[in-house]
C-alpha cells in the first residue's frame, strides 16, 4: 500500500452538496475542505446528515446536487467500487461485514479484478491474501487471526476488520463513521494511537463521532452539522487543549452550534441506600461465563464495565432468562426467579432496555403503537382476558409514552422504521420505564445517540433511581458511567474483576482490570449460534 | 327446429387424454356430419365446476349434453333431475337418484372393458416368447382395474404360469415415469406391455422404439399404432365414439331412452383394435375368436375386479 | 432381490433425479444471491416447452437445447425484473411465474399443434454412449448406463460448486446474499449480480425441464414436469442450501421414485400411492431426527434498496 | 432472605407505572376532540383510499397485459370481455357461483396469511386443505348420528385434519428449527398420494358406488343452500365468520399481538417474553386448522362427498389471494371475490370467447405478477408515503417474510 502524501493540499473538496430523501432535506448545499494528512472532524446530532454526507463521498448515495474533488480533480463516484479505486475507504456506521464469511473473505470480497471469465474460473488464493491480512494486521498489532469467522469475533475485533477492509486497497482517504460507539476505553485508545499513526503516515482521515473526548484527543479541524447544513467549523490543532479552560471554552462551543443550546446539566444526586433488590450468587451458564456474585440496591446504579464479549451479554441474557443458567441463584425482592420464564420474570419487575435496539429491542415493520405496547398486552387495562386486547388503551399509552419522552415525530400509527434511532430509543427507554421496574437492565442506552437524546436517557435513569429502584448499567461509554453510576464492577472473561464506587472511580485502574493486568484484550468468545459454516461444499 | 347442439363436459383431465375424452369428441363431430348443428366442448378446469358446466350447456339450448367420465356423476345427476326436459349421456358411470332408481332423462353409458382386454391378455400371452407379461396403468381407478382384471384372466385362460406384472406410475400425466418403469419391466425381461396410463403412456412407447424389435406394446381405448408401428400389437378399444353417436342419434330420431346400458362383446362397443388385427397371427385370430363366442355366449364373464380377478377360473377355449 | 438391484436401477435413478438436480442448481444459486425462487417449477415446464418447439420447428434437437435456454432467459429474465429491479416480492413474483410458465405452455400447444394436452414426437436428443469410460473395470458398466448429456449435467454440478464457492465471482455472489448492504458497501454491484443469478437460474431450470421433454422423452404434454420444480427447492433446503448435501438429497429422491415405480414390478402387495409418499415421509423423518437446523442466506428473500 | 419481600403482583398481568395509568386515565375520560378524531378519520380515509387505488392499479395493469395473450387464442376482446362478466356476474346463478367459488379461496387464503402474519410461510395450505376434507368426508360418511351434530363433527375434524397436516412442520420448525417451506412442500406431496390411497379400489374408504371417492354425506348434514335455485350454501357464512375470527385473534388479542411480533422480529419476541417454540406452532397449527376448514366446507358445501382430486389448487391460489389482499383478512374478501371471478367467468370465456382454460390460469398469473411489482407501481403512483402506511400494507413487511430470513427460527 502507497503511503506517501499526495502533493495537492485539499485532500477532499465537496462544494454545494445537496440531497432529499422525500421529506426529508438530509443533506442542505454542504461545503466541506478536508486538508490532506490531517484528521478532520464531523460533528452533529442523530439525522443532522453526517452519514448521508459521507456515504455521497464514498459513492454510496448520489447526491441531488453539488460536486466531488479529490486531491483537486473533480469526480463522479457511481459506486463505491469507484470510491475505493480513488483511494478512499469508508468504515461504515453500522457493521458491513459478513458474519458467514471469514475475515480474509470479508476483506477481498469485491475486490478482485481481471475479466469476468478469469474470475469465473480462476481459484481464489486465499492463503495470499491471509498472509497479506495477518501482515497487515500485526503490523497495526491488531492480532486477527484472518481465517475467524466474523460471526464468532468481538464487536471491537470487528471495528478493526472493518478499519483492514478500509485500508485494504491502500486508501489514501479514509472516512470513519461513529468507530468508537461500540469499543471499550481501551480498544478506543488502541484505534485512536492507529488514528494518530495513519496521520503521520499521510493518510487523510474523516472522523463521525458523537463523543467530544475523541474529537478533543484526535482532530486538527472540526465541522459541525444541523438539520443537513453546515453550522460551523473550528480549528483545534495548535490549541492548547491541555489547559481544561481552553478545553470546556471550546467544547461548550461545538455543543452550542451542534444542538443550538448549552450542554445539558445533569440534575445533581444524593447517593441513597435502598433495600436489597437483586441478589446474584454464583451465577453461571457453565460454558464461559461466571459463576458470578452481584447485588443491587434500590436506588443504585450499578454499571457493569468490561471490553465487549467479556460476558456483560450473558449476563443479561441469564437475568432476563434468555440463556439457561446451569446453577446459581437470582433472587429479586427475596425471590428466586432461577427457573422463571422470561415473561414470569418481566411480570415480577424486571425491565431490559436491549443493548441491539434493531436485535431485540424494536420490530421495525411494526407501528409505535405496537412497538409501544410489546410486553403491555396482558392484563387491565389493556386486555381482559385472552379474548380481548385493547388497540384504544395501547394507543393512548403510546401517546403518553411520546408526550412524556419527546419521541418525535409525534405520530403513533408510522412505523417504526420511520423514526431515527435516537427517536426509537427514547421510545424504547419510556416503554421499559413504564414498567415501574423494580429492577432495570439498561444495555448500553445510549449507544449511537447524540448529546440531547443521551441526556434524556440519563435523565430518565437518574429519575427511576430516586424513585428506589434498582439499575443495572452494563455500558462501554466510562463517561457515561462516571456521570450516572452510583457503583461499577468490571467483568472480565465472565467474572468480576474489580469493584468501584462512584467516590473511588478512577479510570486507568478500570483500564487495566478490563484489559487484564498485561494489557492485552482477551478475545470474544464465540457467539452461541453463529449461522452454520456456508463456504464447506461437497 | 333450429339447429341442433351436441355439448359435451369434460372432467379435470380434459382433451388430449387419448382416452375417451378424445373418443367422445370424436362422437360429436360425426354426429355434427350426420345431423348437422355445432359440437361444443365445455373443459372444466375443477371438480366444482362440473355443474355450472352441465347448467352452462343445458342453458345453452343443447340438444343432448355429454358428461365424460364417472367423476361427473354427482354433478350430472343433481342437473338432470332438476332439469327433467334436458337429454343426457353419461360416459363410464351410472346415472340414479338417492334411493338408487335410474335417472330415465339420462344414458349411462359403462363399457365392458375387461371383455376387451380380455382379447388383449389372450394375444398376449401367445405372443410373449419370454413368458413374462407386463401392465402399466396410470392411476389404480376402476376402468383402469377392470382392464387390468380382464387382460390377467385373458392371459391365464392361455397360460396360468405366464407371469404378469402390473405397476402404476402414480400419474396420467407423467410420460417421463411411465418410461422409468416401462425399462424397468424391460430389464425384468418383460416383451409385451399393456399401457393404460393415459397421457403419460406416451413414455412408454419411447421407451419401447428404444428396445426395438420383439417388444410388443399393447395399447387401450383407441389404436396408436402410429405412436410406435413397429412395436405395435394391438389395442383394446371401446366405442366411445359410436356410444355417444347412437344416443345423438336416438335424441335427434326421437328414439332417445335413458337408463343404465352396459355396452361390451356383445354389442360390438369394445374389442381389438381393427386397423391391424389382421397382421396378427391365424392361431391367435383362432383363439381370439373362441373366446370372443364364448364371452358373447355367456359362458365366460372375464373379471372387472380384484375379487372377481381372485374368484376367476380359467375355462378351456 | 438381487434381480430388482440392477444396473438399470441405477440408471433409472439418474435419469429421475437429473431433471431435479438441474433446477435444484438454479434455485441454488439463486437463493444464494439473496433471491427467493419457488418459481423452478413454471421455469422447467416454459423450458422443456421451449425445447420441443424448437426441436419441433427446425428439426435439431439440439437447437431445441437452445430453445430451453432462450424461454429459460425469459422466465428467469422476467424474475429477474420483477423481484430484483422493481424490487417486487421475491415470493410472490415467483409464484406469479409458476402460474404463467404452466398456463401459457398447456395453452399455446393447441394453438400450434391443434392438439390439447400432448405435442406429436419432435426429433430427441440422441443419447450418444460415453467413449471407451464403459471399458472401465469395476464403475464401467455403471457409465455405460448413462449418455453424454447425463454427463453434462454431473458437470454442471461439479461447475456450480467451483464457481460459487472457490472463486471471486461466487464469494461476491455470495456476499450479495448474506448481506447486500456489506456488499454494496465492498463496491459489489449488488443489483447487477442478482439479476445474473436469476436469469441462470431460468436457464439451469429449463434445461431441467429440456431433460424431460426431448432428452428422456420426445413431446411436450402439459404440466409434464409433475411437481419436480418444488421436489428441488425442498433438496435445496433439505442440502441446507449447499452444492454437494443437496446434490446428494437429488439422487437420494431420485432412488426412492426408481424404487417405489420398480418395487411394484415384482410385487403386487404393496400400497402404491402411499410407496409414492414414501421419498417425502423420508425426507421429513431425516430432517426431524438427524439433519437439524437449516438456515438460508441470511439476507435472501429482501430486496436490495439503495437511496 | 429478607423476611418483609414485596408481594409480586398476580401472574399474567403486565406491571404499570402507576403514573403512566393516571395518565392513561385521564386520557381515557377526555373526549376525543372534534378535530383528533376528524384527523385520525382522515388518515385511515387516506390510507383506505392508497390501498383501493392500488388495488384497482393493479387489476387495471395485468387485464392490459393479458390482452395479448387473449389475442394470441384468437379471440374477439369486446366478446370475452363480456362472456367474463356475465360468467361472474351477469345472473344471479353466476353471482351465486363466483361466491361458491370465492369461499375456499377466502379460507385457504386467511390461513396462508395467518402463517405469513407469524413471519412462518406455510405453503402447504393445499396438503391441510386436502387432510380436512378427507377427515370431514370420511366421518361425514361413517358416523351416524344426527345430522346438526354430524355437520358439526365434519367441520371441526377437518380442521383437526388440517391441524395434523401442519403439525409435523410445526414441531420440526419449532423444535428442530427445520425451514417450514421444505416441510410443508413435503406434506402437500404426502397428501396427495395419502388421498389418492384411501379412495383408491383397494383403498379403506372408498365408495361402493363411486370411484376414488367417499360414501355420500346424508344430504340433511351437509351446508345448506342459503340462496334459493343456486348453489350458494351456509359455507359462505362459516367463511365471512372466519374472516372476522383472524382479523380478531390477529389484531384484537394477545396472542395475535405475540403472532404478529413474532413475524415482525423474533429477537424481540423472545426478549419481550415470548414463547418463539410456541407461538410457532400455535402459529401453524392454527394457519393449517384454516385450511383444513376450506377442505371440510368444500366437501360439505359442494361435493357432499369427499373426491381424492377435488381440491382444484386452491391451497396455492390462496397465497396469490392473500398477497393480492397484502395480508390483511378483511381486505381477503375483495381479492378472494376476483379470483373466484377469473374461475367461475372462465366457463363463459371458454364456452363463448374460445378461450382456453389454461388462458386463464395465464391471466391469474398477470395478475399475480403485478401484485408482486405493488411496490413499484405505488412508487409510480406516488400516492403513498412512507409515513401513513399501516405496517401490513408496509411492502417492507411483506419483503421480510417467510422464505426470506434465516433469522425467523
Ligand atoms: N435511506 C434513507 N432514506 C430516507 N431518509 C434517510 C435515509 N438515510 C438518512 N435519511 C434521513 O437523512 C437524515 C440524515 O441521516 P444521517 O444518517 O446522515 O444522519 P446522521 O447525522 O448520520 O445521524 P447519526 O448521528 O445518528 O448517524 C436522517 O435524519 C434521515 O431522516
Ligand atoms: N428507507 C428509509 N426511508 C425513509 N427514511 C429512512 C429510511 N431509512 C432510514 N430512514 C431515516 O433515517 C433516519 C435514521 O437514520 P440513522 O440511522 O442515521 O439515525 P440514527 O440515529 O443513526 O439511528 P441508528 O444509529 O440506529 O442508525 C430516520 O430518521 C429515518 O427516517
Ligand atoms: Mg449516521
Ligand atoms: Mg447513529
Amino acid at each position: 500500500m502507497s503511503l506517501e502524501p499526495p502533493l495537492c493540499p485539499a485532500a477532499i473538496r465537496l462544494t454545494g452538496i445537496d440531497k432529499r430523501f422525500g421529506a426529508v432535506h438530509a443533506n442542505r448545499a454542504i461545503d466541506l475542505t478536508v486538508q490532506s494528512g490531517s484528521i478532520h472532524g464531523l460533528l452533529g446530532e442523530n439525522g443532522a446528515g453526517k452519514s448521508t454526507l459521507m456515504k455521497i463521498l464514498f459513492g454510496m448515495i448520489h447526491a441531488d446536487a453539488g460536486m466531488i474533488e479529490i486531491d483537486g480533480a473533480p469526480v463522479t463516484f457511481r459506486s463505491s467500487a469507484e470510491a475505493l479505486g480513488a483511494g478512499i475507504g469508508m468504515v461504515q456506521q453500522h457493521f458491513s461485514l459478513i458474519g458467514a464469511f471469514s475475515v480474509t473473505e470479508n476483506l477481498i470480497m469485491g475486490r478482485a479484478t481481471g475479466s469476468l471469465a478469469m474470475r469465473m474460473v480462476r481459484r481464489l488464493d486465499l492463503p495470499r491474501a491471509a498472509r497479506r491480512a495477518q501482515e497487515l494486521s500485526d503490523c497495526f498489532g491488531f492480532g486477527i487471526d484472518p481465517f475467524a469467522r466474523v460471526s464468532t469475533l468481538s464487536v471491537g475485533a470487528r471495528q478493526k476488520v472493518e478499519i483492514l477492509k478500509a485500508l485494504w486497497g491502500g486508501a489514501r482517504t479514509l472516512v470513519l463513521d461513529e468507530p468508537t460507539a461500540a469499543l471499550s476505553p481501551p480498544e478506543a485508545e488502541e484505534l485512536y494511537a492507529l488514528l494518530d499513526r495513519l496521520r503521520a503516515e499521510g493518510t487523510t482521515i474523516v472522523l463521525i463521532s458523537h463523543k467530544m473526548p475523541e474529537i478533543m484527543r484526535l482532530c486538527d479541524r472540526v465541522t459541525v452539522l444541523r438539520d443537513g447544513a453546515v453550522v460551523g467549523e473550528a480549528e483545534l490543532s495548535g490549541k492548547d487543549l491541555a489547559r481544561p479552560a481552553v478545553r470546556q471554552l471550546i467544547e461548550a462551543h461545538l455543543v452550542q452550534m451542534m444542538i443550538g443550546r448549552g450542554n445539558p446539566e445533569l440534575p445533581q444526586r444524593a447517593p441513597k441506600e435502598g433495600p436489597l433488590i437483586l441478589d446474584v450468587r454464583g451465577l453461571t451458564d457453565g460454558v464461559q461465563f461466571g459463576p458470578l456474585d452481584l447485588k443491587v440496591h434500590g436506588s443504585e446504579i450499578v454499571a457493569v464495565v468490561g471490553v465487549e464479549g467479556n460476558g456483560q451479554s450473558e449476563l443479561v441474557d441469564l437475568l432476563m432468562g434468555l440463556r439457561k443458567a446451569t446453577d446459581g441463584l437470582i433472587a429479586i425482592d427475596g425471590h428466586n426467579v432461577i427457573d422463571w420464564s422470561t415473561q414470569r420474570r418481566l411480570d415480577a419487575g424486571i425491565a431490559h432496555i436491549a443493548e441491539d435496539r434493531h436485535a431485540t429491542g424494536v420490530a421495525d415493520g411494526m407501528s409505535l403503537i405496537d412497538n409501544a405496547s410489546i410486553g403491555f398486552v396482558d392484563g387491565k387495562p389493556f386486555s381482559t382476558g385472552p379474548w380481548f386486547l385493547s388497540l384504544r388503551q395501547r394507543r393512548l399509552l403510546t401517546e403518553t409514552l411520546i408526550e412524556r419522552h419527546q419521541v418525535r415525530p409525534p405520530a403513533a400509527d408510522i412505523p417504526m422504521a420511520s423514526l431515527s434511532g435516537g427517536n426509537q430509543q427514547k421510545l424504547v427507554v419510556g416503554r421499559e420505564l413504564a414498567r415501574a421496574p423494580r429492577l432495570l437492565i439498561a444495555a448500553q442506552p445510549t449507544r449511537g445517540l447524540d448529546v440531547g437524546s443521551t441526556s434524556a436517557v440519563h435523565r430518565a435513569l437518574l429519575d427511576l433511581r430516586a424513585g428506589g429502584s434498582a439499575i443495572l448499567l452494563p455500558s462501554l461509554d466510562l463517561a457515561e458511567v462516571f456521570a450516572i453510576a452510583d457503583r461499577l464492577v468490571v467483568l472480565r472473561k465472565g467474572q468480576i474483576v474489580g469493584r468501584m464506587t462512584a467516590a473511588q472511580f478512577e479510570i486507568d485502574q478500570i483500564g487495566r482490570w478490563m484489559s487484564g493486568s498485561q494489557g492485552d484484550p482477551a478475545p470474544g468468545p464465540p457467539c452461541p449460534d453463529a449461522p452454520k459454516q456456508m463456504d464447506t461444499a461437497l | 327446429g333450429d339447429a341442433p347442439i351436441w355439448t359435451m363436459i369434460t372432467d379435470q383431465n380434459g382433451l388430449g387424454d387419448h382416452g375417451f375424452n378424445d373418443l367422445a369428441k370424436l362422437g360429436l363431430d360425426k354426429s355434427v356430419e350426420a345431423f348437422g348443428g355445432r359440437a361444443q366442448v365445455i373443459q372444466s378446469t375443477d371438480q366444482s365446476q362440473f355443474v355450472p358446466n352441465l347448467l352452462q350447456a343445458v342453458a345453452g339450448g343443447s340438444t343432448m349434453v355429454v358428461g365424460v367420465g364417472s367423476l361427473l356423476n354427482d354433478a350430472l345427476t343433481e342437473v338432470a333431475s332438476s332439469r327433467p326436459d334436458a337429454h343426457f349421456t353419461l360416459i363410464d358411470a351410472v346415472s340414479t337418484d338417492d334411493d338408487g332408481t335410474p335417472l330415465l332423462n339420462v344414458a349411462s353409458v359403462t363399457f365392458r372393458e375387461q371383455e376387451a382386454a380380455f382379447l388383449a391378455g389372450i394375444v398376449a400371452a401367445m405372443t410373449s416368447k419370454t413368458g413374462h407379461i407386463g401392465f402399466v396403468g396410470g392411476m389404480e381407478t376402476p376402468p383402469v382395474v377392470r382392464f387390468l382384471a380382464g387382460y390377467k384372466a385373458g392371459v391365464a385362460t392361455i397360460d396360468p404360469k405366464i407371469k404378469v406384472s402390473h405397476a402404476f406410475v402414480g400419474s396420467f400425466r407423467d410420460p417421463a415415469k411411465a418410461k422409468v418403469l416401462a425399462e424397468g419391466m424391460f430389464d425384468s425381461d418383460v416383451d409385451v406391455i399393456m399401457d393404460v396410463a393415459g397421457g403419460g403412456g406416451r413414455g412408454i412407447y419411447d421407451a419401447i422404439i428404444a428396445e426395438g424389435a420383439d417388444h410388443w406394446v399393447i395399447a387401450a381405448d383407441t389404436c396408436k399404432g402410429h405412436l410406435a408401428p413397429n412395436n405395435f400389437l394391438t389395442s383394446a378399444v371401446k366405442d366411445v365414439a359410436g356410444a355417444v353417436f347412437y344416443e345423438n342419434k336416438a335424441v335427434h330420431e326421437g328414439t332417445f331412452e335413458g337408463g343404465p346400458q352396459s355396452l361390451g362383446l356383445a354389442e360390438g362397443a369394445v374389442g381389438l383394435c381393427a386397423d391391424n388385427i389382421d397382421t396378427l397371427p391365424a392361431e391367435i385370430l383362432a383363439k381370439v375368436d373362441a373366446a370372443k363366442n364364448k364371452i358373447t355366449s355367456g359362458e365366460v364373464t372375464p373379471p372387472d375386479t380384484y375379487e372377481a380377478l381372485d374368484a376367476f377360473v380359467p375355462a378351456q377355449l | 432381490m438381487s434381480e430388482f438391484i440392477t444396473l438399470s436401477l441405477f440408471a433409472s435413478t439418474l435419469h429421475l433425479s437429473v431433471p431435479v438436480i438441474l433446477p435444484m442448481l438454479g434455485g441454488l444459486l439463486c437463493e444464494r444471491s439473496g433471491v427467493v425462487n419457488i418459481g423452478l417449477e413454471g421455469m422447467m415446464l416454459s423450458g422443456a416447452f421451449g425445447a420441443v418447439v424448437f426441436s419441433y420447428l427446425t428439426g435439431n434437437p439440439w437447437l431445441g437445447l437452445g430453445g430451453a435456454v432462450l424461454s429459460g432467459l425469459i422466465s428467469g429474465g422476467m424474475l429477474a425484473i420483477m423481484s430484483v429491479l422493481l424490487r417486487g416480492d421475491q415470493v410472490i413474483s415467483s409464484t406469479a411465474i409458476n402460474l404463467i410458465g404452466a398456463g401459457l405452455t398447456a395453452a399455446l400447444v393447441p394453438i400450434i399443434w391443434g392438439i390439447d394436452g400432448t405435442t406429436p414426437s419432435v426429433p430427441k436428443i440422441p443419447t450418444l454412449p460415453l467413449p471407451l469410460l464403459p471399458q472401465l473395470p469395476v464403475i464401467g458398466p455403471l457409465l455405460g448406463e448413462l449418455s453424454m448429456i447425463d454427463v453434462l449435467a454431473f458437470a454442471l454440478v461439479f461447475i456450480v460448486w467451483w464457481v460459487l464457492m472457490r472463486t471471486d465471482v461466487g464469494l461476491r455472489l455470495r456476499a450479495c446474499g448474506e448481506s447486500a448492504a456489506a456488499a454494496d458497501a465492498a463496491g459489489i454491484a449488488v443489483t447487477r449480480v442478482r439479476i445474473a443469478a436469476v436469469i441462470l437460474s431460468g436457464v439451469l431450470a429449463a434445461l431441467g425441464g429440456a431433460y424431460l421433454s426431448i432428452v428422456t422423452l420426445d413431446l411436450f404434454q402439459a404440466s409434464m414436469t409433475q411437481g419436480r420444480g418444488f421436489l428441488a427447492l425442498a433438496a435445496m433446503v433439505f442440502g441446507k442450501w449447499r452444492v454437494g448435501p443437496a446434490f446428494l438429497v437429488c439422487l437420494g429422491f431420485g432412488l426412492a421414485d426408481a424404487v417405489a415405480l420398480r418395487a411394484q414390478i415384482f410385487t403386487d402387495e404393496l400400497p402404491h400411492d402411499l410407496l409414492f409418499a414414501l421419498p417425502y415421509l423420508l425426507a421429513l423423518v431425516a430432517l426431524a431426527t438427524f439433519v437439524g437446523r437449516a438456515s438460508g442466506p441470511a439476507d435472501v428473500g429482501k430486496p436490495f434498496r439503495r437511496a | 432472605m429478607s423476611s418483609k419481600r414485596p408481594a409480586l403482583p398476580r401472574r399474567g398481568t403486565a406491571r404499570l407505572d402507576p403514573i403512566i395509568a393516571e395518565a392513561l386515565d385521564a386520557r381515557n375520560t377526555t373526549p376525543l376532540t372534534l378535530g383528533a378524531f376528524a384527523a385520525l378519520t382522515r388518515d385511515r380515509a387516506r390510507t383506505l383510499g392508497a390501498r383501493a387505488l392500488v388495488f384497482v392499479l393493479t387489476l387495471g395493469a395485468s387485464m392490459l397485459c393479458a390482452l395479448p395473450f387473449l389475442l394470441l387464442s384468437g379471440a374477439d376482446l369486446g366478446v370475452t370481455a363480456r362472456a367474463f362478466f356475465i360468467g361472474s356476474l351477469g345472473s344471479q346463478f353466476a353471482l351465486a357461483e363466483t361466491l361458491v367459488q370465492m369461499i375456499p379461496l377466502l379460507i385457504a387464503g386467511l390461513a396462508v396469511a395467518f402463517s405469513f402474519h407469524g413471519g412462518l410461510f406455510n405453503i402447504g395450505v393445499e396438503g391441510q386443505l386436502i387432510f380436512g376434507g378427507l377427515v370431514a368426508g370420511v366421518i361425514g360418511a361413517k358416523l351416524d348420528v344426527s345430522p346438526a351434530l354430524l355437520t358439526f363433527l365434519c367441520l371441526s375434524g377437518g380442521i383437526a385434519g388440517g391441524a395434523f397436516a401442519a403439525l409435523i412442520p410445526a414441531l420440526l420448525k419449532a423444535y428442530r428449527g427445520v425451514h417450514e417451506v421444505v416441510t410443508t412442500i413435503m406434506i402437500n406431496f404426502v397428501a396427495v398420494y395419502v388421498a389418492l390411497y384411501a379412495v383408491s379400489p383397494k383403498g379403506p374408504f372408498v365408495s361402493a358406488s363411486q370411484p376414488s371417492a367417499t360414501d355420500k354425506i346424508p344430504r340433511d348434514a351437509r351446508l345448506s343452500v342459503i340462496w334459493e335455485g343456486t348453489r350458494l350454501h351456509s359455507g359462505l357464512i362459516v367463511a365471512v365468520a372466519a374472516m372476522i375470527g383472524v382479523w380478531w385473534l390477529l389484531y384484537r388479542t394477545p396472542l395475535g399481538f405475540r403472532i404478529r411480533l413474532m413475524g415482525a422480529n423474533p429477537g424481540a419476541a423472545l426478549a419481550s417474553g415470548v414463547s418463539v417454540a410456541r407461538m410457532t406452532n400455535s402459529t401453524l397449527l392454527i394457519s393449517g386448522g384454516l385450511g383444513g376448514l376450506a377442505g371440510a366446507v368444500q366437501v360439505l358445501g359442494v361435493y357432499g362427498r369427499f373426491f381424492d382430486a377435488f381440491s382444484a389448487g386452491y391451497g396455492y391460489d390462496a397465497i396469490a389471494v392473500a398477497l393480492l389482499a397484502a395480508l390483511s383478512p378483511i381486505a381477503m374478501i375483495v381479492s378472494a371475490f376476483f379470483f373466484a371471478m377469473l374461475d367461475s367467468g372462465a366457463v363463459q370465456m371458454q364456452a363463448v370467447a374460445g378461450i382456453s382454460r389454461e388462458m386463464v390460469g395465464v391471466v391469474s398469473g398477470l395478475v399475480v405478477a403485478f401484485v408482486a411489482i405493488q411496490p413499484a407501481i405505488v412508487h409510480l403512483s406516488g400516492r403513498i408515503q412512507r409515513g401513513n402506511r399501516p405496517p401490513e400494507a408496509d411492502p417492507s413487511s411483506t419483503q421480510s417474510l417467510p422464505l426470506a430470513s434465516g433469522e425467523n427460527r
